[in-house]
């Protein structure tokens, strides 16, 4: 099964690079941009079938090791490999 | 003064602090290598600077997971004093023995540099021998070192005197033109509750020789650290 | 259906006559793998094969060489025991393709040149051109390979302390991207890449092997055309975290003893070090390549003796050691696989799974591989042009602030702070000196460094430019007060197959060879980039010349930053005002053309030698040699540098004003005194021209008879291009 | 409109990031893991209401920016924002 964990800045939390791109795409000539935002996405081959032990693995790396939860936040996805 | 460093793949300011340690210290630190889990009796354990783990998926991050970390923290709780430089800095944040984070500098890119940092208090071990207000020159060497920390933590670490160094100008005005990285409050440091744990971007262990031109100001932390060990 | 060999050749690079030479030797026709092998080998980049005959004129030897071309960095002796390695490498097309990974792992490979002999790298550099500002992809290349330059050396922990970076619209479609690397060793503890003994086993470590830039070392031997940006080879990726575990895990290692020969796999891979380490020794090698740690399923035998994936090393171990080496690297969480043996056979022969893959000798091999005297036309030299065919400035002060905000002479403190310059805590001198000084750990001696080039000058006249290259490096690494001690050439061409290019080549050569005769400068290692040119259009020629100078005494070095007011500031050196291929002419009037200032050796090295002994007596409290945009340009480079002002006086016989102020000419120095006449005397005495020419002092910049501007303006027009161009759309 | 945009390495790209952290998890007794890659998650707010024209203009935001199109793909989903 694959994982892909989404991390991404909490609310409030300034985001300069989101910052940068936005300034980057306006400078290219893009208009109407709003906010941007940058956050991570990672892939995770899992060996685990059962989608419910999975999401209890994933979401326990999660809070030890992929998002630093004073700053950012993460959402999971599951797709068949 | 018995001080270790504690060295984790890809840390890379390891063997500065170490030099910098025998030399002031008088003996050598030991070298405790992240896998180990059992420390000799210490005073002083220094998280050093560098790239560990690459600085992949968010710095400090992955070292802060490491076996030698819990007993750091151990001794952390037990009051031995910790200090951690830049990537240690990052290190312990992630470890949660000091709360914050360090993001990505607001420019974006690494910056390195001799910045002019405030003494904002002198309540510990590790500033002892500044005057509060001096002005010291520190190098700095990062790419994230933009501290932030949600308005209560702001709050507290202010109320407590929690702050132990700022960005200034060479006169000691906060200014953002030299806040190097845009960090909350002009932030370069900060202590724990219990005042035994230090976390700064900048390098003192760089500024120790005067040869090297920082005016070797950063000698004094290591040299508190051991009048309060002897006190 | 059977396979076009010789077409599959023709694809991989091979000309005609280069083939028959393979069915010569081989006395069969080869299999696919073997051609990618021949190829690779034979390749400009690995066989030197259009610039032997003439590297081989260069001087190489010395008192103070231990080993110089030939090995995978030259060696000096730095006296106690302790040797210098260093080296300067391209990686001008990976660049291209993609600044930042491309930068990044020419960073990391010349950092495992030095390393693989046994040496802590303590020092990088860089020399960096780019194409005119105004071009649309200029700001993307600079950014983007600084950024890697960065990434790669602040994770390793190795200082970047120097480098330079110019703009000329020839490097539009030709980037170069030199870097250079500088390690300290005992002279007792160098490792060497000659394998020995039969049967010992053959180790790799590092990382895993990957499809990664296949066929690299025959990209960078060929030139782009318009579709090569379509034809993306899989790009290498740089992961300086396992180098940095792979530098400390094999320094262990070297300490044990357990290492006969080792040899880091950087062009043509596993196929180039192999080769390598079995000629060099006079043995065969058996490889079994399914024991290769990879990274994909499904590779090929192809695929595993041509990857260039990064971070990856080869060694012969002595015999029995494997299981104490397995543990280091194990500790280090680096891949380490026993894949091969040596053998008496003198053959390298690789098999998969049991299957022979290629089996070919290796002396031949080495031997006949082709070497060409190509044709070459010396360029034509140009008149010299005197002050009074160009027009004089009212207002001096006015040039000085335009040369100092043009692209070239600008402050390139925005690279450099992106690059960790303290780390190790030896730094004494960072960028925006002369030369850098790193202290060698431990003691205090300390190393110069440097690097050079100046391609409008060679581009105007090879033979002078390459004397200038050198000169001005020797320059640099005195203007600190170090003792010159040998260099490093990353020679950046265009086609060789072109007679004109062929030309610079030569003679870009031969003034390096004179130079560095003359100066006691050996060339102790090198590297030779071709085919820098995109459709017939070629960049300019540009021999970078890295320096190392040794100081005894890092207390005692000057800087060139004025230290006090009231100083006698001294002109050491002179010279008719040079504005031939100058800063001036190009600048200012819009012309880039006349012969480039002569360079006279003699003159040189007498004037070296006695700034040397003035800064080691301590007479001498600033320093700074004389170069792009001449005397007032240097002047305000001390001035900007300690923020005090100056005021300068002409002395009665000096050539017109813009030829005094902003000539050219070689071979001099600035330096601030407290006792002028006592230097001027012994100047005289020496045989050395010194001339007081001002004094230090205030905050502005004067000059005798005309208006004055502040050290601060200076500044800020100095500092301010490169920001503000880099923030630009 | 938001605009999702996933920017991830190429096949046979090297991704030491995805190492590192496969490595980390394995450190931490996560036991069946397999590949690990890192990417990066764009989001982007568009004022853009109609959807053909917002994914013709994000696509040339990707190949202009926001990806690397010698090492990296990308892929762009739209949500309401
Ligand atoms: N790419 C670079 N990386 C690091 N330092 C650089 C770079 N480019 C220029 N510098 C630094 O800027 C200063 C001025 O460079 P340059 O004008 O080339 O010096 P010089 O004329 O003395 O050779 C030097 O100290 C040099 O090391
Ligand atoms: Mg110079």
């Amino acid at each position: 099964m694959l994982a892909k964990v989404h991390v991404t800045l909490k609310n409030g939390v300034l985001d300069p690079q989101g910052k940068a791109v936005r300034n980057a795409l306006s400078g290219l000539g893009f208009a109407g941009i709003g906010e941007v935002r940058q956050g991570k996405l990672i892939e995770i081959e899992l060996a685990e079938t059962d989608r419910a032990k999975a999401k209890r693995d994933v979401e326990a790396m999660c809070r030890k090791l992929l998002a630093n939860t004073v700053i950012e936040d993460f959402t999971i996805e599951f797709a068949e490999s | 003064m018995r001080a270790a460093v504690i060295v984790f793949p890809g840390s890379n300011c390891d063997r500065d602090a170490a030099v910098a340690l025998t030399k002031i210290v008088g003996r050598a630190p030991a070298m405790i290598w992240h896998r180990d889990t059992e420390l000799p009796k210490l005073d002083l354990i220094v998280v050093p600077g560098g790239f560990s783990y690459g600085d992949y998926l968010r710095s400090g991050a992955m070292a802060a997971r490491s076996p030698v970390m819990r007993e750091v923290i151990k001794r952390a709780e037990a009051g031995v004093a910790v200090l951690g430089i830049c990537n240690g800095f990052q290190i312990l944040t992630e470890a949660g023995l000091l709360p914050g984070a360090l993001m990505r500098n607001a420019a974006l890119k690494f910056i390195c540099r001799p910045v002019h940092l405030r003494v904002e208090t002198t309540a510990t071990a590790f500033t002892r021998r500044y005057k509060k207000g001096q002005v010291v020159t520190f190098p700095i060497a990062h790419g994230e070192g933009n501290y932030f920390a949600a308005p209560e933590v702001m709050k507290r670490l202010e109320g407590e005197d929690r702050v132990a160094f700022r960005y200034t100008s060479p006169d000691g005005r906060i200014d953002p033109a030299h806040n190097p990285n845009g960090s909350l409050g002009a932030i370069a440091g900060i202590l724990n509750e219990r005042r035994n744990v230090l976390g700064l971007m900048p390098h003192p262990e760089r500024a120790s020789d005067p040869l090297l031109g920082f005016g070797g100001t950063g000698a004094a932390m290591f040299e508190g650290l051991i009048e309060a060990v002897a006190a | 259906m059977t396979l076009d060999l010789a077409a599959v050749a023709a694809d991989h690079g091979l000309n005609d006559t280069e083939y028959q030479r393979v069915l010569q030797i081989l006395g069969r026709e080869p299999n696919v793998v073997e051609i990618g092998v021949f190829a690779a080998m034979w390749s400009e980049h690995c066989s030197y094969k259009s610039s032997k005959v003439w590297l081989k004129t260069l001087p190489t030897t010395g008192p103070q060489v231990v080993c110089g071309p030939g090995e995978n960095a030259g060696v000096v002796d730095i006296g106690d025991g302790q040797v210098c390695v260093f080296k300067m490498e391209s990686h001008n097309h990976p660049s291209y393709i993609e600044p930042y990974q491309g930068a990044a792992t020419g960073v990391g490979g010349i950092l495992r040149d030095v390393f693989t002999m046994g040496a802590r790298p303590i020092a990088n550099l860089n020399a960096l051109r780019f194409g005119s500002p105004k071009h649309p992809k200029t700001r993307h290349f600079v950014s983007g390979v600084v950024a890697g330059i960065g990434g790669y050396g602040n994770c390793m922990g190795v200082p970047t302390v120097g480098g330079e970076c110019t703009f000329h619209p020839a490097y539009d479609g030709n980037i170069l991207v030199n870097a250079m690397t500088v390690g300290l060793a005992k002279r007792d503890g160098l490792f060497f890449s000659a394998a020995k003994g039969v049967g010992n086993p053959v180790v790799y470590v590092g990382s895993k092997t990957g499809r990664d830039g296949i066929h690299g070392a025959t990209m960078s031997s060929a030139s782009f055309d318009a579709d090569s940006e379509a034809k993306r080879p899989t790009v290498q990726v740089g992961d300086p975290f396992t180098e940095k575990l792979l530098l400390e895990a094999c320094l262990e290692l070297m300490a044990t003893g357990a290492i006969i020969a080792i040899q880091d796999m950087g062009a043509a891979g596993l196929t180039s070090s192999s080769f390598e380490m079995a000629s060099k020794g006079g043995l065969g090698i058996a490889l079994e390549l399914d024991k290769v740690p990879m990274r994909e399923t499904g590779m090929t035998a192809y695929d595993l003796m041509l990857s260039e994936s990064q971070e990856r090393m080869l060694m012969v171990l002595n015999p029995g050691q494997e299981e104490r080496a397995r543990a280091i690297f194990e500790k280090w969480e680096l891949d380490f696989a026993v894949i091969g043996r040596t053998t008496d056979t003198g053959r390298m022969v690789a098999t998969m799974n049991g299957k022979v893959e290629l089996d070919l000798p290796i002396d031949p091999l080495a031997e006949a591989a082709p070497q060409y005297n190509r044709p070459w036309t010396p360029t034509p030299k140009r008149p010299t042009i005197a002050p009074g065919d160009v027009t004089v400035p009212n207002d001096p002060i006015a040039v000085l602030r335009t040369l100092l905000g043009t692209a070239d002479l600008a402050s390139k403190r925005w690279i450099w702070e992106q690059y960790d310059s303290s780390v190790m805590a030896d730094t004494v001198v960072g960028p925006g000196g002369d030369a850098a000084v790193v202290r060698v750990h431990g003691t205090k001696k300390g190393l110069a460094l440097s690097s050079d080039c100046t391609p409008r000058y060679c581009y105007a006249d090879p033979v002078e430019g390459g004397k200038q290259a050198v000169a001005e490096a020797w320059r640099n690494l005195t203007a600190v007060g170090a003792k010159p001690l040998a260099i490093t050439d990353n020679l950046n061409f265009g086609s060789p197959e072109n007679p004109e290019i062929m030309g610079q080549f030569a003679g870009c050569i031969q003034g390096i060879g004179a130079a560095s005769r003359a100066l006691d400068f050996p060339v102790v290692s090198g590297n030779v980039s071709f085919y820098n040119q995109t459709e017939g259009r070629a960049i300019l020629p540009t021999p970078t010349i890295g320096s190392v100078g040794v100081v005894a005494d890092v207390a005692r070095i000057a800087s060139i930053g004025f230290k006090a007011e009231g100083e006698a500031i001294v002109l050491i050196g002179d010279g008719p005002g040079h504005l031939g291929s100058s800063l001036y002419l190009r600048e200012i009037e819009g012309r880039e053309d006349g012969a480039p200032p002569p360079v006279d050796l003699a003159v040189e090295h007498t004037n070296g030698d006695f700034v040397r002994a003035e800064i080691a007596s301590g007479a001498v409290t600033s320093c700074h040699d004389v170069s792009d945009g001449g005397l007032l340009v240097a002047i305000a480079d001390m001035a900007m540098a300690s923020r005090l002002g100056a005021t300068l006086d002409v002395p009665a016989g000096a050539p017109p004003i813009h030829a005094w102020l902003f000539g050219e000419d070689q071979g001099r120095y600035v330096v601030a005194v407290r006792d002028a006449e006592a230097l001027v005397a012994r100047a005289r005495r020496a045989g050395v021209k010194a001339a007081v020419i001002g004094r230090t002092g205030g905050r502005e910049l004067t000059i005798g008879g005309f208006r004055s501007i502040s050290v601060e303006e200076l500044r800020s027009i100095h500092e301010g291009w490169l920001p503000a161009y880099m923030a630009g759309p």
